[in-house]
């Protein structure tokens, strides 16, 4: 195996951990949700560097992408309608 | 959470992580699994990429009832939000960003095209183009797009179910002629797995589109 | 005639039709009342047809697409299977009935309880007919969501907490799942249940999908102490929507538990067995008390659920095939009186407007054809003859008598006796008169009837013993004619 | 170590940091995180050990992937459409057992 490729799918997979954990921990919802579409990103260049070109588009057009929409809308509607209540950031 | 549980929680995860991996780690280093499977069979799927053969053909069946999961959750969605108009609030992107959507759309729309036609024989297909295509419709929803009352009601009901209506339409009408559920005639598999994958693709677009909005969609025929 | 209709492969259009339906149901929401119950009959006509035909051919094996494993899909139906059908057909059938008149028709939103329950039921089907561990983790999806949606059908702050629970509970079951799937199939290369049953030996990989698919299974099907989420989903749920997820879903999860465990990992699953008969006492003691302290009827009624579940774990410390027919015919009948039961509490609920059990209020004389259900229904919960649940239990002690086992034997019993506790807890309270009365709306009869429907069945079970037993036989999916002197 | 077993660890690795979310964050759009990234950990020990023979790789796991990624979506649309009501009945976006303190 080419030693740049290894040490390059090594700093990808520990990239990869890092984001999920960061994902996970983040103070604040938005910096999640940001970190969990970069997450995907990243998982899409992983599924290339596995042979999996299908499964890289999918990822990277749903997985993160559309999900990734998803999760920004959402969020922005709950904060909008946790507004009238109380300010309350998460 | 105390300290003491989630240290407790800590050990029990990672012996966890550490069982998985001993079982990984066991499995033989060389083994190919059904590759050699599909590889004989491709001759007889219709479609020349192997992703496309399994997904349409030789497991078809999965992607079926995946269409069905892909609906179920609409209809959960719109069993559970509110009814409002099929639009964004008008300022959600700026002049400089509405002008380069506008621009991206058609593009997004043609790339949605070529996966699909592409799937057959390269990477691509019906479950990409369908969410390039729904990416299309969500930058138009930002530029502020509605959709009109009257395209919201039965047309849009149509377009949802379009994709897996299309499916169990051609699986069932296989077996007209003796044959089982999903057994293409050789002849016509290529000619029928396009069909089920653009009307997949559509349906899929549309569908994504309508999760992503959340709400159910003011419809026409209202007073 | 008859040999023409034997043709027809009946084990597809199971599942399509149920998923026909829930497409024209949302195509035409106006006529949803109409097209769903017209989807609900042809359903069980197609399922009974599929009976007739297994009693006629044995054993059916259905290749999708005419790939057979390991390359396509195959479909399976066996004795157990079409068992299954029939319960939830059965089941099925009087919750459609039933909710014709609960739910009220509504042309706003097409995505109402028609299109959602007749997913759940295609998922059901699929489900039981599956011969492929992948296929079955796209099954379960479809029925753990649709669950989902159809909890949150009631709206209140409850069901909309119980709705979420359930998700999550479920999605993590069906992620484990699906973690020991790609083990499995990495291991030996098929996905298929009969191939991987005669290749899964003794290896690290067997072991670990092992204890994620099972761990899974037994989180879905709310094992004590794993049953933290279901009293609040089931009570909390729309009526008919309580009825299927006690009678029929809970039971999709233990019938996969079944499957993996006779024909996946027959090799494996050593030690296991008493851990889960264990578990089982556990669930029956604590799950009765709980049902005794309940005020509120549904509550009640859920915690049953979580009781009654832990007599199908018994079995697999008995080890023996007649306590496997116990079992399975507990299953059966717990479906059938736990569905009029929660229908009859669903009855009062709706006359009364609350489900205080203490302000019941003389219900018996005002609603006596659903006082009669929710009393035979628990007949069959306590056991007594001529029930389908006496035969079950019957069964299951003299599996346990059989091998000297008196400590099974003992929590069977007494299982029994604190089911007579909270059933009689609510009849006494439906006899007596309330502090002050309540208005009372009316209940439609047809709700009242489809109670009654199902609690004669789950009576009438106890006097057909001998053909399920036949059919369970087809096949032989517990492994009982091996076993058998 | 070959790279196929390299990233099927790293898919164990996800699925386990993904359940450690799922327990321990309150927040319901965290918890759709967890499970999503746990999902992806399982995809990507099925992708990754479909290669373990590099000049012969397994299109069925892949295929099984793109499903999965599917029914992922599908499934994170309804929880967020239901978190949306929950905070929209309770004001929070927690299960009642575990909010924290206001």
């Amino acid at each position: 195996m080419d030693v740049w490729l290894f040490v390059f799918d090594l700093v990808l997979i520990l990239t990869l951990l890092w984001l999920a954990w960061r994902t996970l921990v983040a103070s604040d919802l938005f910096k999640s949700i940001v970190l969990f579409i970069a997450f995907g990103l990243l998982l899409a260049l992983a599924w290339v560097r596995l042979d999996a070109p299908d499964v890289a588009l999918a990822e990277a057009a749903i997985g993160a992408g559309l999900t990734g929409a998803l999760l920004l809308t959402t969020l922005a509607k709950l904060k909008s309608q946790s507004k009238p209540q109380k300010s309350d950031h998460e | 959470m105390n300290k003491a549980s989630s240290i407790l929680l800590l050990a029990l995860l990672a012996s966890l992580a550490v069982v998985l991996g001993y079982a990984v780690l066991s499995l033989p280093g060389q083994a190919d699994g059904l590759a050699d499977t599909v590889a004989a069979q491709m001759d007889s799927s219709g479609v020349s990429h192997p992703v496309t053969a399994v997904l349409l053909n030789f497991r078809g069946y999965d992607t079926l009832l995946e269409m069905a999961v892909l609906l179920l959750a609409l209809f959960g969605v719109w069993s559970l939000a509110p009814q409002a108009h099929a639009g964004m609030s008008a300022t959600s992107a700026g002049p400089v960003l509405t002008a380069l959507f506008r621009l991206l759309t058609p593009v997004m729309i043609l790339v949605a095209g070529y996966l699909l036609w592409v799937g057959a024989h390269a990477p691509g297909g019906a479950f990409q183009a369908g969410s390039v295509l729904a990416a299309a419709g969500v930058l138009m929803l930002l530029c502020g797009k509605r959709l009109g009352g009257r395209l919201a009601g039965w047309p849009l009901r149509v377009g949802l179910v379009l994709g897996t209506a299309m499916f169990v339409a051609v699986a069932a009408a296989v077996m007209l002629g003796g044959a089982h559920l999903l057994q293409y005639p050789i002849e016509w598999a290529s000619g029928l797995i396009l069909l089920i994958e653009a009307a997949a693709t559509l349906s899929i677009g549309i569908t994504l589109i309508a999760l992503f909005l959340g709400v159910r969609p003011i419809t026409g025929q209202q007073p | 005639m008859s040999s023409g209709l034997n043709t027809i492969a009946w084990i597809v259009w199971i599942i399509l039709i149920p998923l026909i339906g829930a497409m024209l149901c949302f195509m035409w929401p106006r006529r949803g009342n109409l097209l769903g119950m017209i989807s609900a009959i042809a359903t069980v006509v197609v399922v009974v047809a599929l009976y007739l035909q297994l009693l006629d051919q044995g054993v059916i094996r259905y290749a999708v697409g005419g790939w057979r494993a390991p390359l396509g899909i195959d479909l399976y139906a066996d004795g157990l299977s079409v068992l299954m059908l029939l319960m939830s057909a059965l089941v099925g059938l009087g919750v459609s009935f039933y909710a014709r008149d609960y739910f009220k028709q509504d042309d706003e939103n097409p995505a109402g309880f028609w299109p959602l329950w007749l997913l759940m039921w295609t998922g059901l089907n699929a489900l039981f007919l599956a011969a492929d561990i992948f296929n079955l983790y796209v099954t379960l999806e479809l029925l753990g969501l649709s669950a989902v949606a159809l909890i949150a059908l009631a709206g209140s702050k409850d069901a909309l907490a119980g709705a979420m629970r359930y998700l999550l509970v479920s999605l993590l079951g069906s992620l484990c799942y699906l973690l020991g799937v790609a083990l499995l199939y990495h291991a030996h290369g098929t996905v298929d249940i009969q191939l991987l049953g005669s290749v899964v030996t003794v290896h690290p990989v067997s072991y670990a999908a092992l204890g994620l698919m099972i761990a899974a299974m037994v989180l879905k099907s709310a094992l004590f102490p794993l049953h933290f989420w279901l009293p609040l989903a089931h009570a909390s749920a729309p009526t008919p929507v309580s009825a299927l997820l006690s009678a029929v879903v809970v039971k999709a999860s233990f019938y996969l538990l079944l499957r993996l465990w006779f024909d996946v990992f027959p090799a494996v699953t050593l030690g296991l067995g008493l851990l889960f008969g264990v578990l089982g006492a556990a669930a029956i003691l604590w799950g009765s008390v709980q049902a005794l302290r309940q005020t509120r009827l549904k509550l009640l009624v859920a915690y049953s659920t979580v009781a009654q579940l832990g007599y199908l774990f018994i079995p697999f410390a008995l080890l023996s095939p007649i306590a496997w027919q116990g079992g399975v015919y507990f299953m059966l009948s717990h479906a059938l009186a736990k569905a009029a039961m929660f229908m009859a509490a669903g009855n009062i609920l709706k006359f009364g407007g609350h489900d205080r059990i203490a302000d019941l209020d003389r219900v018996a004389q005002r609603l006596p054809i659903t006082m009669t259900a929710f009393c035979l229904a628990g007949v069959s919960l306590m056991g007594l003859p001529p029930s389908g649940g006496f035969i079950a239990k019957w069964l299951l002690l003299e599996a346990a008598l059989t091998f000297e086992q008196w400590l099974w034997a003992a929590v069977i019993i007494v299982g029994g006796l604190l089911a007579a506790g909270y059933v009689f807890k609510v009849v006494g309270y439906a006899f007596t008169q309330a502090d002050h009365s309540h208005d009372a709306r009316p209940v439609a009869l047809t709700m009242e009837w489809a109670a009654l429907g199902l609690a004669v069945g789950a009576i009438t079970l106890g006097l057909i013993a001998p053909y399920p037993m036949a059919l369970l036989a087809i096949g032989d999916p517990l492994a009982i004619r091996e076993v058998s002197p | 170590m070959s790279l196929s077993m390299l990233y099927a660890l790293a898919g164990v690795g996800l699925f386990v940091l993904g359940l450690h979310g799922l327990i321990v964050q309150t927040h319901l759009l965290r918890k759709i995180l967890a499970l999503n990234i746990m999902g992806s950990g399982v995809f990507m020990l099925m992708v990754a050990l479909a290669r373990r023979a590099p000049e012969n790789p397994d299109p069925v796991p892949h295929a099984m992937v793109i499903t999965g990624i599917v029914v992922a979506v599908s499934a994170t649309a309804l929880a967020l459409a239901l978190i949306l009501r929950l905070q929209a009945m309770t004001g929070r976006a927690e299960l009642p057992e575990q909010q924290t303190r206001p």
